[in-house]
């Protein structure tokens, strides 16, 4: 199933958001989303899940989700979005329940999904007993319990130190080496981006234009730390950036 | 420097605007302050405090137990159930009066509103118990700590059964909203209603001041059974009292209406604050059986008969 | 609902041939919307329409008399109080002598209670002390003291005074030391670090950034002093909005007492508007 | 304080010679210490302290004369009373009616109170307009109400539940409505992205979060609730602790007061013992 | 002035948090203190500038901090830790107040502050008006203000955005290089470390022992992107860390 932008503008109130996007999300690839705050991206990614309708132009899927998916547009947040009272297992479960599976189908979900982001150990924590990181994992095995289509990732290693960040980059690039989902992934960290972005789409300003489109040959699995390659692209994202952040960070908030 | 006079907005305390009015007190040498008060309770209270120096409200079992206390000193009577004159009226509500209430010999089994236990209303179902022959036990009573609330229990039948002033009672029996099936005085006769008080200070240290008081609202007293108990007063001088009742009564209704009101519900005023000790100790004695007041409460601590006659 | 559109055969082409989804007769639909609610929006002039519609409601029915004259007062009737309260002036005669007990014990109850508040606050012994004690005084209705109050503080204007400014005093210590603690702790950090003085630290941090939590508490302890005027007012008051009340109740007078509760009402949405004022000037520095 | 210590040679040559510092001759002191404050930790049996001293102030200044006994009662003869309270059996008398009473109308005011919370945290119709008529009615104080209970409500336990509910129905109502307010939306968000329907997301995401909030408004709501026992059996009780105070009240008899008093501010204190252990139970997730 | 931690150990009850950390601060040196999540490099910098008592070992001040400095051990937070009730002046002044300035010499001293920042067109604004990387710019000039001895900063950058970040490090490179400050500097971003430090300071999981100290010879303004030297460092200290960085995040939180 592959998503389509298309003529996508969008306005709040008198606050012109975006501005004629257009895109296509190709199944299998990770398009990574780049542009200064404020610009616009996690309301574009609202309007992929539907969660959000814009004010012109239409989101559209193309082609059906495999049938055994259960929510085929889905999100991870940026601040994980645990449900802090229900343990590891229940905040899958929660997923899963409104779909009428039976009890025992839902736990092998459950168990597969802990086992592919090696979290069988916590399945009976609670949220606040786990680091950053491990939340973040919770979440992206709850996405991975419904068999996503597609994942919506709102800058999901942003809330999480860099360290951390670096291992659950490894830890995607892993996940997607296994078995390659599509994925739009907003982030402000260019690393990020070349690391995991088949293709880097650059928005500019808001409102927000589709600036550049960036593509990233090597193979996820072949990226690493200092590959001059990336260096390279991630300078040359930079360099299309760094007018615009500076101009988006000193603009006052008329709040 | 000026004493207060602790007063509410009832017909019953007339001679004390009547005294204020006509100014008997600054004849007496006294400069007299009114003091409004919402219920008879706390002007025991604001006497004890010395807020107030002089009250006329009923022996309730706060006035009592302040007495104990060596705070208040009753040093007269006032209102009085006379036989002849109307008084206390019983009422019973129009559903229990169809029911079969007609009569307080029908009481045992049937509720009875009073404002708080030991008040004035209990002593008075307590007589009337007492005259018909019905253990207490039997009758239950409704604390409803006001006039208000009993009034609109019993104008929707939530009480059975009520003892309450004339002018109240007639009020009830004109709208339809209660039936009349008796009179206190039938059953308590010579019934001390209230009784004039003062603190313990005023009492003992300040007897020219206690005199003048005592004196002023004599003459106040007289002018009031004159004109609206024993009725030898002429008109003028009925309307003259009625105008000057009016301002602090039921000022906000017309004058011709809180007039009839007044005549209504007269009741007899102790001549001179003539105190019946009788009555007041079996009031006494039957708070006490009720261990509403301690049993260490003694006459001397409760009265001082030096000031008026007693009977 | 998902709008299932024929094949565009533009779009086909476009998609990297590499990437098909699986079947190669695709279907175009736009994706179906599933967000939205949960965020009540406000719906301008439905309050007053439901206002006026009890109040209609109320009028007829007991025009008719399906409702009867015990059970409520005729709407029209109440207003013809007012008009007459505001015609005799015996309204600001009522209301004057209110609101000064309102304005005087509240004020005394809440400058203290923030005194205190603050001081639970900042210090462990007093905390440790008076916490469970203010606890205690809490579920003490006011009522149940009045007689006390008479020998404490007399029947004048002060015991009104103190049982209002008692009402609003637990209330307004338990908010000011919640919004004490509630102080961001690293402000605090801050201020040590740059070596500013406790008394600086006490007044440039802590009592700014406890402001609005206590400001909020206001709204309530003045509601409680509203609520209690009419206990105040059972003390001796011969004016006072208080004691108009407690003689319509005495007389079963429903149509003052209506017209006195609304006042009390309408005083309770005027503190509370008047404090919304307050919010929006001093607190614009909000995000 | 800084102390400053000698200058140890070690430490000196120790250091990178192309840093120096200014001053050839370096003084060497520990950093001043300029934390710590501001952070009030608890006091282990200051609070029974404190509470042992007033009683025994009081029992000496009441023993002495100092205290007259019109102002305060001995505590030794409050204690007194409540002996005789228990021996005679009393106090179950008095104290099970008003539990009863609290219970059945604490219940009611609260859960009618929850449900249009949660109305009005969710409808915008029903929020527009409800919330101006809960506003209204909050200042609004019970007691003035009395007479109209009995007309509507009768004299019997139905005036006090429904007095006592009215009490508890509008701050639980406010504290309701704020607690879903204050649900995070991005859970509600994401229940939405999972595709969950409008009723899963009541119940699985709004009610659990707004529980805690709703459970801390409860301890206002069941305090007003206390509060309110003396007013409702204001209304033709016979037994409840509400009318031992009345009755103690209107007797002057300061021993029995206290003693009332005292009972009430312990179901004060226990209840917000019980909720805080329903806290300490049932929202042990809270980080 | 240079500080010096002598076997410095600590413990929260019975949380061992440090462990016989030893180790010198040199002046005019940016030293950064990279660790674990939890290892205690919070509370070393805490203990720094006094706001904290070690268990046991010392905290020295070797040699007088100069004359004007109004307050030597100055800090910068990560969440900024600005008075949001006060303007981006009156945050300044906030520091000043207590030092007995003249009006005059205060508004001067914020002026310099304010344009050594490039905040001078934003004097007047409220923090809410303006973005996270004006708000540490905020912070960073109100510290300035003080002329401090030595600059505490804890992960200063971590709340921001990875493209206000690196404009932000830009910004404390050219105000280190127009004049040299000292500073300890406390962050989990490998990125930041090798680009602000002259020397690395790598503390090891709770209990925090002191591991392993790098330095870094390339002058600060040379060091830019994709510098090999600088990759190389970084991949260097990530080796060193990643093992415990895994083990930190994976262990649960016994809150
Ligand atoms: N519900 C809303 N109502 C009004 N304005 C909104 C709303 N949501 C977002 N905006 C505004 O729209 C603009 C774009 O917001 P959006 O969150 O999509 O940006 P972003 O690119 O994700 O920014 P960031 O990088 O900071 O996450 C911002 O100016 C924001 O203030
Ligand atoms: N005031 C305190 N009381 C008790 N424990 C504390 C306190 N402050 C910190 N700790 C504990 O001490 C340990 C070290 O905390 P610290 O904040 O110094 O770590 P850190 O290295 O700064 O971590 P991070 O990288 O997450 O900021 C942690 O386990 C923390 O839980
Ligand atoms: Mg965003
Ligand atoms: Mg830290």
């Amino acid at each position: 199933m592959d998503l389509k932008l298309e003529n996508i503008s969008h306005s709040y109130g008198a606050v012109e958001v975006l501005k004629d996007i257009s895109l296509d999300i190709p199944q299998g690839q990770i398009i990574c989303l780049i542009g200064p705050s404020g610009c616009g991206k996690s309301t574009l990614l609202r309007f992929l899940g539907g969660l959000e309708k814009p004010s012109f132009g239409r989101v559209l899927q193309i082609g059906n989700a495999p049938t055994d998916s259960l929510n085929p547009l889905t999100y991870v947040f940026q601040h994980f979005a645990l449900l802090p009272w229900r343990t590891v297992e229940g905040n899958i479960k929660l997923v899963l329940e409104d779909h009428g599976l039976g009890g025992r189908e839902m736990d092998d979900i459950v168990s597969d999904v802990l086992e592919r982001t090696r979290l069988s150990d916590f399945r009976l924590a609670l949220p606040k007993q786990l680091s950053g990181g491990m939340r973040q994992r919770v979440a992206i095995s709850r996405a991975l319990a419904v068999r996503p289509a597609v994942m919506l990732m709102d800058e999901p290693l942003s809330a999480l130190d860099s360290q951390t960040r670096e291992l659950l980059m490894d830890d995607l690039v892993s996940l997607w080496t296994r078995q390659p989902f599509t994925s739009v992934y907003v982030t402000h960290n260019l690393n990020e981006a070349v690391r995991l972005g088949h293709r880097v789409v650059v928005l500019s300003r808001r409102p927000g234009r589709l600036r550049e489109i960036v593509d990233i040959e090597i193979p996820l699995s072949e990226r690493e730390l200092g590959d001059p390659l990336l260096e390279e692209k991630q300078k040359q994202l930079w360099s299309l950036m760094r007018e615009e952040a500076m101009a988006a960070d000193k603009e006052l908030v008329n709040a | 420097a000026s004493r207060n006079l602790a007063v509410l907005h009832l017909a019953s305390h007339a001679p004390s605007f009547i005294a204020f009015e006509r100014g008997y007190y600054k004849d007496a040498g006294l400069d007299i302050e009114l003091k409004f008060f919402e219920a008879a309770q706390p002007m025991a209270v604001a006497i004890a405090s010395g807020d107030a120096d002089f009250g006329v409200t009923a022996m309730s079992g706060g006035l009592v137990s302040l007495a104990q206390k060596d705070a208040v000193k009753v040093i007269g009577g006032a209102l009085t159930e006379e036989k002849g004159v109307v008084g206390a009226i019983i009422l019973a509500s129009n559903k229990a009066y169809e029911s079969g209430l007609t009569d307080p010999s029908k009481l045992s089994g049937k509720t009875f509103g009073v404002t708080t236990a030991g008040s004035s209303f209990h002593f008075m179902a307590h007589k009337i118990a007492q005259g018909n022959k019905i253990p207490m036990s039997e009758i239950e009573l409704r604390p409803l700590q006001k006039l208000g609330a009993i009034v609109g229990a019993i104008s929707t039948g939530q009480v059975d059964a009520w003892a309450i002033q004339p002018n109240v009672a007639k009020r009830l029996i004109r709208e339809g909203a209660a039936k009349q099936i008796g009179l206190v005085s039938d059953y308590a006769p010579n019934y001390q209603v209230t009784t004039a008080f003062t603190s313990t200070g005023n009492a003992r240290d300040e007897r020219t001041l206690t005199e003048s008081f005592v004196e002023a609202y004599s003459r106040a007293i007289a002018d009031y059974n004159a004109a609206f108990v024993d009725k030898t007063a002429d008109d003028a001088e009925r309307d003259a009292l009625a105008k000057i009742v009016h301002k602090y009564v039921e000022s906000d209704s017309a004058f011709e209406q809180a007039k009839q009101n007044l005549i209504d519900g007269a009741m007899r005023i102790n001549k001179g604050l003539a105190l019946s000790v009788d009555s007041c100790v079996e009031q006494v004695e039957w708070m006490k059986s009720e261990g509403m007041v301690k049993d260490a409460i003694t006459s001397e601590q409760l009265f001082d008969t030096s000031y008026v006659k007693t009977i | 609902m998902p709008e299932i559109t024929s094949i565009a055969p533009a779009i086909t082409t476009e998609r990297d041939p590499g990437k098909h989804s699986a079947d190669s007769k695709a279907t175009v639909r736009t994706v179906p919307f599933r967000g939205g609610g949960f965020a009540p929006t406000p719906v301008p002039g439905m309050a007053i329409a439901l206002f006026i519609a009890l109040i209609v409601l109320a009028e007829v029915g007991t025009r008719t008399g399906v409702i009867s004259n015990l059970t409520l007062p005729r709407p029209s009737a109440v207003l013809e109080t007012f008009v007459q309260l505001w015609n005799t002036g015996l309204l600001w005669k009522h209301l004057l002598p209110s609101l000064q007990r309102l304005f005087v014990g509240a004020v005394m109850g809440i400058a203290a209670g923030i005194a205190l508040g603050v001081m639970i606050g900042l210090f462990s012994y007093v905390r440790a002390g008076l916490v469970p004690l203010v606890a205690a005084l809490f579920p003490i209705p006011k009522i149940a003291l009045l007689p006390l109050f008479v020998i404490w503080f007399g029947i004048d204007e002060m015991s009104k005074y103190m049982l209002i400014a008692f009402g609003t005093f637990t209330p307004t210590v338990v908010a000011t030391y919640g919004a004490v603690d509630n102080v961001d702790r690293s402000l605090i950090r801050m201020g040590q670090s740059f070596g500013l003085s406790w008394w600086s630290i006490i007044r440039k941090i802590v009592l700014p950034g406890a402001f609005p939590a206590i400001l909020s508490g206001l709204r309530v302890s003045i509601s409680i002093a509203i609520i209690l005027l009419v206990a105040a007012e059972m003390l001796g008051a011969q004016f006072g909005v208080g004691s108009y009340i407690l003689e319509a109740g005495s007389l079963y007078d429903l149509e003052k007492l209506f017209a006195g509760v609304t006042i009390l009402s309408v005083m309770g949405l005027t503190v509370s508007f008047v404090i919304g004022v307050i919010e929006k000037h001093f607190l614009s520095w909000r995000g």
